[in-house]
């Protein structure tokens, strides 16, 4: 096992690369100070930062091909490091890579890469260019912890470590004021998560008296019977966990408002690695959940759910960035109503193709507004597929895989999740009814997205904006994208008996095998049979085509379409434009009545009370010290009557008792 | 015929034990003689202090010796006179407090005091008196010192007659005082109705009237030691007494009350004392703490702290009787008033030099900002309301855990977190007094004249520091020669 | 004379006490204030005679009684009556002098 | 070795009296050597301590003084001047030490009038700091125990600000009421058990009846709940805090408060480990309450220095429920968790120290975007507050999960009440850094603050540094504690099987008593 100690430079070469771009920073900050402009110092930290993520890839290529080229090695696993000795229980490190984690570690180093490249012509010209780079790659850093760990709770320190790097990240023009609320808000809904998170971690400690998660994996099947709702309490509380980083209901509405970083955080983060951590820890424990099965069709309903309100909150949106949030907010639901479905492979095929389009969606929008001199208003765009042609078509690429038309990535891995809900059938009936309906909602927005962005008359002063093409380090990772949204497919082409088929359901088996042995307790899976597997990718096709034709239709000549809904049905798009009202029924139901208990803690019962009791002794002490003065008035009289009485009392006290 | 009985006092003095007895009283009586002597003859007047000074040192030095004897005198003059290691402790506490208090006086008054040296002598009676009581054995030989005592100090209370103030103070304090006179007085001959004696040792309170004969006696004592209800005088006698003079009746007389309630009373208290007099106490202790509380005059918030001292004090006599043995409650007392004398003594006798230095009022706005002219005065100062509140690494807070230790013994463990809880009360004083000196900016313009502070003074303050200190931290020393 | 019984005395003497007591009380010159703890001093007095009488009645003669020991005391307090008196009354003159009253209601310059 | 430890800043002291007050840079050269030797001395002791030894190390005994109780029959007590240190202790003499020249260093920045007597106390309040956490014998650590409150006490008093006074003595009366309870208590412990050495008494403690236990326990409890301060005896930390200068301020939160948790662990959990399981459950609730009412009364705070002074209400309730958990994890994580918690809060204090050196000023809402004029210190402020929030990585998490996983087997339902504390830590936290540091800047005189000085970040660095460590490999910390928490959790379950027999033959006697009566 030693010899796979390199890998722990996964994780602390971007790290090690972050340490370097903060000092970078620093350095600009001081040359700034002494009049210069520290550009030199920037550039170097954006190179220094891409160059760690290039050898991050090529240690993500190399763990993989040691794990395809060897299939009798499951896992490749570092040396531990011991963390934290508890007495009762302890807690040891080590970097694994297995056929999970390798999938994941190529879609962060992947796209992670390709983004870090697309940055260093965004953020040009950025006062905080190096401190850029440094939060970025700090976040590969947590992300990459994320993954690798053994334990639960190394895992969490990428949970964490995420988080921290998404609010520091999302609150980088915090002068502008909201970014740094938004930043705040996503924290702190992530720590609701990260509370039951760290629950679900104690139960799994007195359960299973360790946080390896191979051990803990290993060891569910023992359990069933003795500790079944135990763990699925576990479960549903680490679910919890996930609602929080994955943006599902009730906890998704900070990822709207987490538009307010830089767009290459929004594609790296918030939608291609970050997000799709919750999707992770699930698979990593799938034994768990397969083993609850109450608690996997409570993840299904709030997965469907998720879907539906993000798709249908889409429709409304005018800011393009907001489109693709509530969309990623909803493809992330698919995730969930696959891992529900006991689709484990569906949901991670789904989370890569979703890193790829939706990387690609997000870095496009960003090539627009950085195009557009920071709008994002699509009413006040159009037009713009003729100055910008390369972003143009790479955002086409990603839109048609986002809306499932059909042969694109998307549209495989959507409609595999789809087909496992139909097959579970019973109960999941309904789930797959919302899903389809998502899925007809998800075609329209986007090509409605489209259509207002890229078509019609130019909405914008042509005087003021002269909207262009971006430079090549921007359009080129967007091609790469676009090549893999169109592409992407081939991972895990549906079960039509053609070669290459289910590639990543087989490859990933080893970790999944014993969530489904559980789960079907021996028995197969069940597969759909060939013609049904055909109808449904006939009505997954048919949806798309017809629903992105008319989103597309409905809006290439303006938002008039929209203008018409509003008059018509003005409840109803209030509704959806502000996200199912679930915000401010947040702020009016949760955050102002503790506010007001906060207040209220603060000066009735603390300074009041409390305080109030200890100033009421001493001020008692004062009252009585100046009521008894009375009693020394100086007269030789009332002193000799005090002392005969006293001697009186003493006497009769003592003789009589 | 007298001079029959004259031969017999000197027979009786012949014997060794009496001798030793009674020397260091002796001593004393001998050095007021002289000293008047001195003051009447111009050639000797000079060497007044040396009279005065040698009496106390020759006084302590046959303190010293009966403490370190190895049979000590025990009882002597058929019995009626105790003289041993405790008394002897006890001896010298009061002659180092006199010997403070005529160290302090010495500064304290600027203008040329008439009959200075009267006053002198006068201090240098009232150890006699505390010695005569410590070591009484009989209520007659305690009546000998009671009044040995108090005379002087009706008559040193009003000794600025010129002002109102002190004697108001003198006039109160000796009409309550012999008001209780007269109830010691009664009580005894209660007793010595019942019993037909007035040897402590033989009495016994088993009847109703030497119930009552007890009771008063123990009253008049509450008055000497002022605890309620017999402690409303305190405040305005203190306040009006030449502030020496308060000092010494903090201390000294106070002591010598206690020693013998503690050392010979308490035996003699009906059971049902045990509750009365914890009663007593804890009242005593609120009404002093709460009246020092609200009190701006720092003499008077002295007095009141003093009476909060004495209901703590009086604690170890409620466990006393309640353990039926004051071993432990006459060492604690001991210890207890050992460091009060020095910090309660030190602290009027800060005072009595500040009233010299100009600022002529004794009220706390005076002592606001004074850590920036007179560190020294401040630091010391602070020690002893240290000490006072019982803090450790003070004698004070020893003391309080002797007294403590005491209450424990006798299970008493709700009195004595009352008593505890009490002295949270006494701290905010104490501590209000740090503030000003320390935390308060000095107020404008109104500099200190600088007059030249007696040599004796500052030594007797460095004096009670050490006192204070040692008492705090190297407690074997005191406590290896109670044993 | 003799058969006198030693609880009439007794009685007398508490009166006597109580008189004086009251007097202390109530009086507000200072010099009958004097003069009532006098009574009470004779009081004590009176009982210490009366005891002593009593303790020298043959058939109560028991160890640790002293019959002569009340007679002595009654000495001593005649004797510090007199001191008091002396000192008392030379505080009561400068009381007088500063102030031109012996009234007790004049001692209002201490209190709280 | 330990008594130069504890006796050198004392020395130094005196030296400092002993120098003419008006060379200011001389007196605090001193100061700062005096503190760096005893750093020296503290981190060396550290390092050459062994953790896996339950009993003390470098032990120093001589005899002291004899306590009488009285001559007829009752036991003499001898008192020693009895020092060393354990697995209890070493973590917090450790963090004192390396604490001191940090405050000496930062008090330049503020103390500027009366410099000597301030460094005076300080070193004063050193040793008294020291002397309580290395105290043996239990007399001389209730000495030191008081004798620590008075130079706090001029500290606040004189250099503190608006309501110094106010605060200070409701501080010093507050700590004092609790004391003298437990002096009553420490008497009683002496009388019962005949002796006064701390490990005695530990050994012969669960000897005494199980009602003396409880109130002794309880007399113990009380004063070291004031001191922590467990809910509701908490009100005077806020304005102690508030008033006090950042020196003052720092070492309140760093050692001072940990003088109480040290207490409850040493003469609560491990000498009377019956009387603790018995009433655990109401410290569990204190605890886990006080997490959340901490957390609330600091998210209602306008005043920065105040926010900080309510949130230690809330971290220190994870320190109490670690406590009174009572399992290895618990323990270990609470020792763990008063060092963090000093290391966190102490540097919260020091940053809003030099941001009011500048702005002069600590209520939030005439901050904002300091950030823009100040990237550095911004760093190490949200990094402090991110340790505060305990992210995982840095030193909050560590202990903050250890006591959390120790106590939710004991009381999962106010594990779930503390846990939620996570989530409103991190709400008042980052409210109070967007506040401060982000945001337009919109206060123009804050466009000229200068960023922090070299003086600034050597005090800063080390504490970072320590936060990372122990946040990275906390095991070098927590074996230190291993030996000695083993031996009091070994305590606890004898305690346990202890108090379940006895259960159990009063069970068993009713079951017989009715039989008989059939």
């Amino acid at each position: 096992m030693g010899s796979f100690n390199w890998l722990w430079l996964l994780p602390f070469l971007p790290l090690a690369g972050s340490v370097c771009a903060a000092t970078m920073h620093f350095g600009t900050l001081r040359a700034r100070k002494e009049g210069n402009t520290g550009t030199r110092l920037s550039s170097i930290a954006g190179l220094i930062a891409c160059g760690v993520m290039a050898a991050a890839l090529a240690l993500s290529l190399y763990a993989f091909i040691q794990l395809a080229g060897n299939r009798e090695v499951t896992a490749l696993e570092s040396s531990s490091w011991a963390w934290i000795d508890a007495g009762s229980f302890s807690v040891e490190l080590s970097m694994v890579v297995d056929r999970l984690s390798s999938v994941m570690l190529l879609v962060i180093t992947g796209v992670g890469f390709l983004i870090h490249i697309y940055s260093i012509g965004y953020m040009k010209g950025d006062p905080g260019y190096a401190k850029f780079f440094a939060y970025l790659n700090l976040f590969v850093f947590a992300m990459l912890m994320l993954v690798l760990s053994s334990s639960l709770l190394g895992m969490f320190v990428g949970w964490e470590g995420v988080g921290l790097c998404s609010y520091l990240l999302i609150g980088f023009w915090h002068e502008k004021g909201w970014p740094a609320e938004a930043g705040q808000k996503a924290f702190v809904f992530n720590r609701v998560g990260d509370a039951c998170f760290l629950l679900g971690s104690f139960l799994l400690i007195a359960i299973f008296d360790t946080l390896d998660l191979s051990d803990i994996a290993n060891s569910v099947q023992a359990n069933i019977g003795a500790n079944s709702r135990l763990m699925a309490l576990a479960a549903l509380l680490l679910f919890g966990g996930a609602c929080g980083k994955s943006a599902q209901f009730p906890l998704f509405t900070w990822l709207p408002d987490a538009m307010a970083g830089p767009t290459p955080v929004s594609a790296l983060i918030h939608a291609a690695t970050m997000v799709t951590a919750g999707v992770y820890l699930l698979l990593r424990l799938n034994p768990l959940y397969a083993a609850a099965p109450t608690v996997l069709f409570i993840i299904g309903c709030v997965g469907a759910l998720t879907a539906l309100i993000g798709a249908s909150t889409a429709l409304m949106q005018r800011d393009i960035k907001k489109v693709l949030a509530y969309s990623t907010v909803s493809q992330l639901g698919y995730m969930f109503l696959g891992i529900a479905t006991g689709a484990w492979s569906a949901a991670l095929f789904h989370l890569v193709t979703h890193a790829f389009f939706k990387g690609l969606l997000f870095l496009g929008s960003g090539s627009v507004i950085h195009g557009m001199r920071d709008e994002q208003d699509m009413y006040k765009m159009g037009g713009l597929r003729r100055h910008m042609p390369r972003t143009y078509i790479t955002f086409l690429a990603g839109a048609a895989a986002l809306s499932g038309i059909p042969l694109t990535s998307g549209f495989f891995s959507k409609d595999e999740i789809l087909a496992h809900t139909f097959l579970h059938g019973g109960l999941y009936w309904p789930l797959w009814i919302v899903g389809i309906f998502s899925a007809i909602l998800t075609a329209f927005y986007t090509w409605r997205m489209v259509a207002l962005t890229f078509f019609g008359d130019e909405r914008f002063d042509a005087n003021k904006i002269r909207p262009h093409e971006s430079p090549a380090t921007m359009t080129l990772p967007l091609s790469i994208l676009a090549v893999l949204a169109l592409a992407g497919g081939l991972l895990n082409l549906p079960a039509l008996h053609i070669p290459g088929e289910q590639a990543l359901r087989d490859w990933i088996s080893p970790v999944t095998a014993a969530g489904d042995a559980i789960l079907y307790a021996g028995a197969q899976a069940h597969h759909p049979s060939l013609w049904l597997e055909l109808v449904l990718l006939a009505l997954g096709s048919a949806i798309a085509l017809v629903f992105a034709h008319k989103g597309f239709h409905g809006f290439k000549n303006g938002w008039q379409h929209d203008d018409a809904m509003r008059s018509k049905r003005p409840e109803l798009v209030g509704f959806l434009e502000h996200a199912w009202m679930v915000d401010s029924t947040y702020a009016a139901k949760i955050v102002a009545p503790l506010r007001l208990a906060s207040y209220v803690i603060a000066t009735l019962v603390d300074q009041m009370l409390i305080d109030g009791m200890v100033n009421g002794a001493g001020r008692l002490a004062m009252k009585s010290g100046s009521k008894l003065r009375s009693v020394v008035d100086g007269s030789v009289m009332s002193y000799a009557l005090w002392m005969g009485a006293g001697a009186s009392i003493l006497t009769v006290v003592w003789t009589c008792f | 015929m007298i001079t029959q009985d004259l031969v017999q006092v000197f027979d009786m003095l012949s014997e060794p034990a009496a001798r030793m007895a009674t020397a260091p009283m002796l001593a004393l009586a001998v050095g007021v003689a002289l000293y008047l002597l001195c003051e009447v003859i111009d050639l000797l007047r000079t060497a007044r202090p040396i009279v005065f000074l040698g009496s106390i040192a020759l006084s302590i030095f046959y303190e010293l010796r009966i403490l370190q004897a190895d049979s000590a005198p025990g009882a002597v003059f058929d019995g009626t006179f105790i003289a041993d290691g405790q008394t002897a402790l006890w001896g010298i506490l009061f002659l180092v407090g006199t010997l403070l208090v005529w160290a302090y006086s010495v500064g304290y008054y600027r203008e040329n005091l008439p009959f200075k040296a009267e006053y002198d002598a006068l201090i240098l009676c009232t150890p006699v008196g505390m010695m005569l009581m410590v070591g009484a054995n009989d209520l007659i030989v305690f009546f000998v010192g009671l009044e040995l005592l108090s005379m002087p100090l009706y008559a040193l209370a009003a000794f600025r007659r010129a002002k109102i103030e002190s004697v108001e103070a003198g006039l109160k304090y000796f009409l309550l005082g012999s008001f209780s006179s007269a109830l010691f007085l009664y009580g005894a001959a209660l007793l010595y109705a019942n019993g037909g004696t007035l040897a402590l040792d033989a009495l016994v309170a088993e009847s109703n009237l030497a119930t009552t004969g007890v009771a008063l006696v123990a009253a008049s004592l509450f008055f000497k030691v002022s605890v309620f209800p017999f402690h409303l005088w305190v405040p305005d006698v203190y306040q009006g007494s030449p502030t020496p003079i308060t000092a010494l009746m903090a201390t000294g007389a106070k002591a010598g009350a206690f020693s013998f309630l503690i050392v010979r009373l308490t035996p003699l208290l009906p059971p049902a004392a045990a509750q009365t007099v914890a009663v007593i106490a804890l009242v005593t202790m609120a009404l002093g703490n709460l009246g020092a509380l609200v009190q701006r005059d720092l003499k008077r918030m002295l007095a009141y702290s003093g009476i909060a001292h004495a209901g703590t004090l009086l604690l170890v006599v409620a466990a006393g009787v309640a353990l039926g043995d004051t071993s432990g409650g006459e060492q604690a007392a001991w210890y207890y008033m050992g460091a009060y004398l020095f910090t309660a003594t030190g602290a009027f006798g800060l005072i009595s030099l500040l009233e010299a230095d100009g600022a002529r009022f004794t009220n706390l706005d005076a002592l606001r900002g004074l850590a920036h002219s007179r560190p020294g005065i401040a630091a010391a100062l602070s020690l002893f309301m240290l000490s006072l509140g019982g803090i450790p690494a003070t004698g004070g807070f020893l003391g309080k855990w002797f007294v403590f230790a005491e209450l424990v013994r006798a299970d008493m463990i709700g009195v004595a977190v009352l008593g505890a809880l009490f002295t949270v009360v006494a701290l905010g004083y104490y501590l209000r007094v740090i503030a000003y000196l320390w935390m308060e900016p000095p107020p404008e313009g109104a500099a200190l004249s600088n007059t030249q502070r007696p040599l004796t003074a500052g030594l007797a303050t460095v004096f009670c520091c050490l006192g204070v200190l040692a008492m705090g931290l190297l407690p074997a020393l005191f406590l290896d020669r109670m044993n | 004379m003799m058969n006198v019984p030693t609880e009439h005395i007794l009685t007398l003497s508490a009166l006597l006490f109580a008189t004086g007591v009251l007097g202390f009380l109530i009086r507000r010159n200072v010099i009958i204030v004097l003069a009532s703890i006098e009574l009470m001093l004779n009081a004590a007095n009176l009982t210490f005679l009366a005891a002593s009488r009593h303790w020298s009645q043959t058939h109560l003669a028991a160890d640790g009684v002293n019959i002569m020991q009340g007679p002595i005391f009654s000495l001593f307090v005649i004797l510090v009556a007199a001191a008091e008196a002396a000192v008392g009354l030379a505080l009561v003159i400068a009381f007088y002098r500063l102030k031109q009253t012996v009234a007790l209601d004049a001692l209002t310059e201490l209190k709280d | 070795m330990l008594s130069a430890l504890t006796f050198l800043p004392l020395v130094g002291a005196i030296v400092i009296v002993a120098l003419p007050g008006r060379s200011v840079q001389l007196l605090r050269m001193v100061a700062l050597a005096v503190t760096v030797a005893v750093a020296a001395m503290g981190v060396s002791l550290f390092i050459g301590f062994d953790g896996t030894r339950a009993a003390a190390q470098n032990v120093l005994e001589t005899a002291w003084f004899t306590l009488p109780f009285g001559a007829s029959g009752a036991r003499e007590v001898d008192v020693h001047f009895f020092l060393g240190v354990d697995g209890v202790s070493i973590l917090l003499v450790a963090l004192t030490s390396i604490l001191m020249p940090l405050v000496v260093m930062s008090s330049i920045g503020h103390i500027n009038h009366r410099v000597k007597e301030f460094l005076v106390w300080l070193l004063v309040m050193e040793t008294g700091m020291l002397g309580v956490f290395l105290s043996l014998d239990v007399v001389l650590f209730y000495f030191f125990w008081e004798v620590s409150l008075v130079p706090l006490y001029f500290i606040v008093g004189i250099w503190g600000g608006d309501r110094r006074l106010y605060a200070t003595i409701k501080f010093f009366l507050y700590t004092v009421a609790g004391s003298l309870v437990m002096l009553v208590a420490v008497i009683g412990a002496i009388y019962y058990l005949g002796t006064s050495s701390i490990p005695a008494l530990v050994e012969s403690a669960s000897d005494l009846p199980a009602e003396t236990q409880a109130w002794l326990f309880g007399a113990f409890a009380l004063a070291f709940a004031i001191k922590v301060p467990i809910l509701p005896f908490h009100t005077w930390l806020a304005d102690a805090h508030t008033e006090a200068p950042t020196a003052g301020s720092v070492l309140l939160a760093a050692v001072l408060l940990k003088m109480g948790t040290y207490g409850l662990l040493r003469f609560g959990v491990e000498m009377f480990p019956e009387a603790a399981l018995t009433y655990a459950p109401v410290f569990l609730a204190l605890g886990a309450i006080g997490i959340v009412y901490g957390a609330f009364l600091a998210w209602a705070q306008t005043d920065l220095k105040r926010l900080i002074a309510c949130s230690s209400v809330s971290h220190l309730g994870f320190c109490v429920l670690g406590l009174f958990a009572m399992t290895e994890a618990g323990l270990r994580g609470s020792v763990l968790q008063m060092i963090n918690h000093g290391l966190s809060t102490g540097l919260l204090f020091l940053l809003v120290g030099m941001i009011y050196e500048r702005t002069h000023t600590r209520r939030l809402d005439r901050f904002g975007g300091i950030a823009t004029v100040m990237p550095v210190f911004s760093f190490f402020f949200v990094f402090t507050v991110l340790s505060s929030a305990g992210l995982p990585g840095l030193n909050g998490f560590v202990g903050e999960y250890m006591i959390l996983a120790g106590t939710f087997t004991v009381s999962p339902f106010w594990t779930a009440i503390s846990v939620s504390g996570v989530i409103f830590g991190a709400v008042y936290l980052l409210m109070a850094t967007r506040r401060v540091l982000f945001g337009p800047l919109v206060h123009e005189e804050n466009r000229k603050l200068l960023d922090l000085g070299g003086r600034e970040l050597a005090t800063l660095i080390p504490l970072v540094a320590l936060c990372v460590w122990i946040g990275v490999a906390p095991n070098g910390f927590i074996q230190k504690t291993a030996g000695s928490l083993d031996r009091i959790s070994h305590r606890v379950e004898r305690a346990q099987e202890h108090m379940r027999i006895g259960r159990l033959s009063t069970a068993q006697q009713t079951v017989l008593r009715t039989e008989v009566e059939r």
